[in-house]
């Protein structure tokens, strides 16, 4: 059985599409006419998909967020028109967790930077279930001075649990590293998106979200903690996970509103998975339109909009950014 | 503010929770006078056992005279409307009445060996020092302001990182702080920070690693992922010195380790390299 | 210079001392034709072996077509009066007429997949690669003059440090050099290296790991310290993969490891990141 | 035995040392007049010490620069108005091999950064022998940073055999850390004053002598490579290190002739560990007088007048730079 809920209902949506692709098998070899079965078993497939996916809690959301066949970094990276891996912080490691270099996005050139979680368990044991080192941060840092000092658009993609937590990551200053990388984004004066493709994790996804646009997918997950991180420290119970999900706001529709998000990319019933070019297609769309708007601006007024932007996110007075869903 | 913030703020002494007059050094076991250990800065005159510090005791001990609080309107609310046991609200009254803070922070400025400073001070007993959207406010206050005034800024952080409790509007103080920093010290002000036990999480990762100079006070424990995290993940126990001022000093991560009783005079040193003009008295 | 320039320069190939033509390869044995050799940029076609360049080969694998040298006329000199078995004079005649190079660089302006580009190409070939006065002087005015232009500049490194014979006006040349490439790069233009085998001592140390983007051949040798002095220091042989362009990448030293057949595909997409304007043909 | 010569030759001096001093306790404790014999005894004491030391070849000053008990850069350091070590590189670890930070030089403010080897054994092993790891370097850079965004002058002290050759200082990226280095000084906008104390070896001296005054100990040597480097790499015979250091024109007098440095400080009779106190003191004097004299000058002429310096440095027709001694 799964960990993951998503993967789990999945399950018996399984063998009704066999059925269906059975059915349209022996229609198609047949004389008999079997369009209305076929209609019939598809319209309770989209029902049952409705019922299943139409409307998800934000512990739902979670464990889409972590889909295992959720699309990866790489699976937006890749669709680029073009792409050149940079590799490594110049100081000690190349960290598989990241994944970043130069690339073209519609016959723009940019820097792309991805957290970049394995898609299948060697590949997770590989890339560190995509929580980047000290060294990815660094590495990233490095990538965003560069695109600055050449011009080109950072555009980032998140997805990560956290920052690494092991025992090498601090004795090489993990908070040092995230705290440059943020700077880093605060400071470079070029126009800067990210995108918010799966999980969210804390500072650990900060480090690469500072930006002027920031797009997030309808089921992602951004948070200041990981619902069992934030269960764990509040009330010493991880199997509390699901109210933590609940009341940390981490889903897309309560980002927008805060103003965290800029931008909700709608995802296909059922998660991005099951529509993965569709879902690619439109987010890189997103932020081709994003890019070619900041493109417009100096550095000057770039970074004076993104200093605003920050100064007035989580402004103590406004009461007006309590979600309308849950005032009281 | 007046002159006598000092006295009646300080009547309030750390640990605040335990209201007798005799203190037990938890590591030494050494039973202290309330009053003697308050007068050795609250540390442990028998181990050197630095006990957490409140806020005002630190400004108290740092400053010469004078503590002029900016962004003390600026007061916390529940973007979230967040409750568990308890409502936020009701957590953020009761640290208030215990600490006698109204946030994490208190921000302001004063002169420190005669040197004009911007001084931010995080206190654990708000809150676990954690960063929610009116502690990065007034930090972020503070270094704006510091950078009109063109005075240093001083940072005593102490957290346990973001403040679950406001969500990501929490996190994004990150940005913000990070921010101001960057715009601070891109003019060329002097930006000092000194940890204290503990500064963990999204106050390490943002600001406080951002700092031109990097002081700890003895055994902090500084580090990103909190110890239980850590442990939790590899499971297996950490060697007690991990994450320590010290362990951080021999990997290159910080400056210097300071003792409580010499950080001022230490501090006054530091800022005649940084802006080499007292003012005079 | 004329378009005629590549032909009779390519006459000579490399390896230079084996006049014969069959060539065998040191790593998997096999006898390569000398024409095939050359027609495979000098990579066996059996192992992917790269043998070292000369210079002009270089260049000629890598541009459009013309390629104009600058500061040819800036010729070595003996300035320490250097003589031991041979004096330093005989040696850099010897090299000169082995390598057809007068220094062990040569610079100069060209195109490459239609972008301008100041380009430098080293030679181990000559001295091994050792940086001296005009090496230095060479690649300074190499960043000089792009740094008018405003054109992206490659350097081939390959190079056994600074030049011994030439003392201490040798390791000047990495302040000067280094002091060319921060003003090029400063004005906002791209630098990137290309580290060959090998790339070790006060060129790894100096210009080469200045760039912007640090490609490396397959299997180059790259290091501060020669693999010699290291063991002799260690008192142990290091594993064969120490100090290959693979164990750089794996520290994250470099940021990319190309076989020399692709290189220049992969030179001209780099270039269209960074110009995004190539001329028109 | 030791293997450093002047040691060696001091050995006999002690000798005659104690016999000086002897005869001085005696001559005060005795109504005896033996100042005739006293002064004869000094007067032969310094006729063998000008014997001895009165003109050192290129391989004695090698010996001498490394004599163990040569002032080391914290011999000068402590002789500061005032210091304050900082540490550490950020990111990996503090290396001891190198010290630095702020002190007071007369009432001046500067960052002071000093290549430091053992005074001792124990403290060999600890400081690498004064050879830096790229952490060290990356302190070094940290730190110049730091003083330029400061407008802090910056002064070095130059004592190493070269940059560590290990293992992890290649895995580290040992050129990378130099290479930094060299650039940060090549841009640092406040005034660097150098001095060679010791033994200046290659590109692991130079990444701290990039500056816009370089002074030199009358006995130091400042080299491309080691004697015994040079010599092993030019003919495979380390044994031939004294001609290599005879060839290598490493002597203060060579490198001034050079223009590679700025200004000797010379050494009393015997090298500078015979009059620490004072060497250090006219070193001193001399750093603040170039401080004092760099400080007047903007940022822009700083940067303009370093870099001419450097770009004239090593020209290939200046025939004239050839030392006079030299030419045929
Ligand atoms: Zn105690
Ligand atoms: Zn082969």
């Amino acid at each position: 059985m799964s960990n993951n809920l998503i993967v789990e209902r999945e399950k018996g949506l399984v063998e009704l599409e066999r059925r269906i692709a059975e059915l349209r098998e022996a229609s198609a070899a047949q004389p008999l006419d079997m369009s209305a079965e076929i209609a019939g078993l598809e319209e309770r497939y989209q029902a049952i998909l409705r019922e299943l996916f139409g409307s998800l809690s934000p512990w739902e959301k979670v464990h889409m967020a972590r889909h295992p066949a959720r699309p990866t970094s790489l699976d937006y990276i890749s669709r680029f028109d073009r792409f050149d891996e940079l590799h490594g912080d110049r100081h000690y490691r190349d960290d598989p967790s990241i994944v970043g270099g130069f690339a073209f996005l519609r016959s723009r050139a940019v820097m792309v930077i991805g957290q970049q979680r394995g898609r299948d368990t060697r590949e997770n044991l590989r890339r560190n279930f995509g929580m980047p080192a000290p060294e990815g941060y660094r590495k990233t840092s490095r990538l965003a001075r560069l695109a600055s000092r050449l011009q080109l658009p950072v555009v980032t993609f998140v997805d990560t649990k956290g920052a690494d937590p092991g025992i090498s990551s601090e004795e090489h200053a993990q908070s040092e590293a995230i705290a440059v990388c943020l700077q880093t984004f605060a400071t470079a004066r070029v126009p800067i998106v990210a995108a918010i493709i799966g999980e969210g994790g804390s500072g650990g996804a900060l480090a690469l979200a500072i930006a002027d646009h920031v797009l997030m997918l309808e089921h992602s997950t951004y948070s200041v903690a990981s619902p069992e991180g934030c269960a764990a420290i509040l009330w010493s119970d991880a199997s509390k996970a699901e109210e933590a999900a609940a009341r940390l706001k981490l889903t897309a529709d309560d980002l927008r509103r805060f103003g965290v998000v800029d931008e909700i990319i709608v995802e296909p019933l059922g998660g991005a998975h099951r529509n993965a070019q569709d879902v690619v297609t439109r987010t890189l769309d997103a932020v081709d339109r994003s890019v070619a708007r900041l493109s417009s601006l100096s550095p000057e007024e770039l970074l004076d909009e993104r200093y605003e932007k920050y100064r007035r996110l989580g402004e103590w007075q406004a009461q007006s950014l309590q979600p309308a869903g849950t005032a009281q | 503010m007046m002159r006598e913030w000092l006295p009646s703020r300080r009547a309030r002494e750390t640990p605040r929770n335990d209201a007798a007059l005799w203190v037990k050094c938890p590591k030494c076991g050494e039973v202290l006078y309330r009053r003697d250990l308050a007068a050795s800065l609250f540390v442990c005159t028998r181990c050197s056992y630095h006990f957490r510090m409140s806020a005002y005791d630190r400004i108290a001990s740092i400053v010469d005279g004078d503590f002029t609080e900016i962004a003390s309107e600026v007061l916390p609310s529940d973007p979230l409307q967040w409750s568990d046991k308890k409502s936020y609200q009701t957590k953020l009254k009761s640290d208030a009445e215990n600490s006698g803070l109204s946030e994490s922070v208190v921000c302001g400025f004063a002169t420190i060996g005669r040197f004009p400073v911007a001084l931010g001070v995080m206190d654990f007993h708000f809150r676990g020092g954690t960063m929610g959207r009116v502690t990065g406010e007034r930090i972020t206050r503070l270094f704006e302001e510091a950078r009109r005034r063109k005075v240093p800024c001083i940072i005593f952080a102490a957290s346990g990182g973001a403040r679950m409790e406001e969500g990501m509007l929490a996190l994004m103080q990150m940005a913000k702080t990070t921010a101001a920093v960057a715009r601070f010290m891109e003019d060329g002000n002097f930006f000092l920070v000194v940890l204290t036990d503990p500064t963990t999480g999204g106050v390490a990762a943002s600001f406080a690693f951002q700092a031109d100079v990097i002081v700890a006070e003895s055994k902090a424990m500084i580090g990103f992922a909190g110890r239980r995290v850590i442990e939790q993940t590899i499971r297996q126990r950490l060697p007690d010195q991990f994450q320590t001022a010290e362990f951080l000093l021999e990997k290159g991560a910080i400056d210097m380790v300071v003792d409580r009783r010499e950080l001022k005079e230490k501090l006054v040193r530091l800022l005649e390299y940084a802006v080499r003009e007292p003012v005079s008295p």
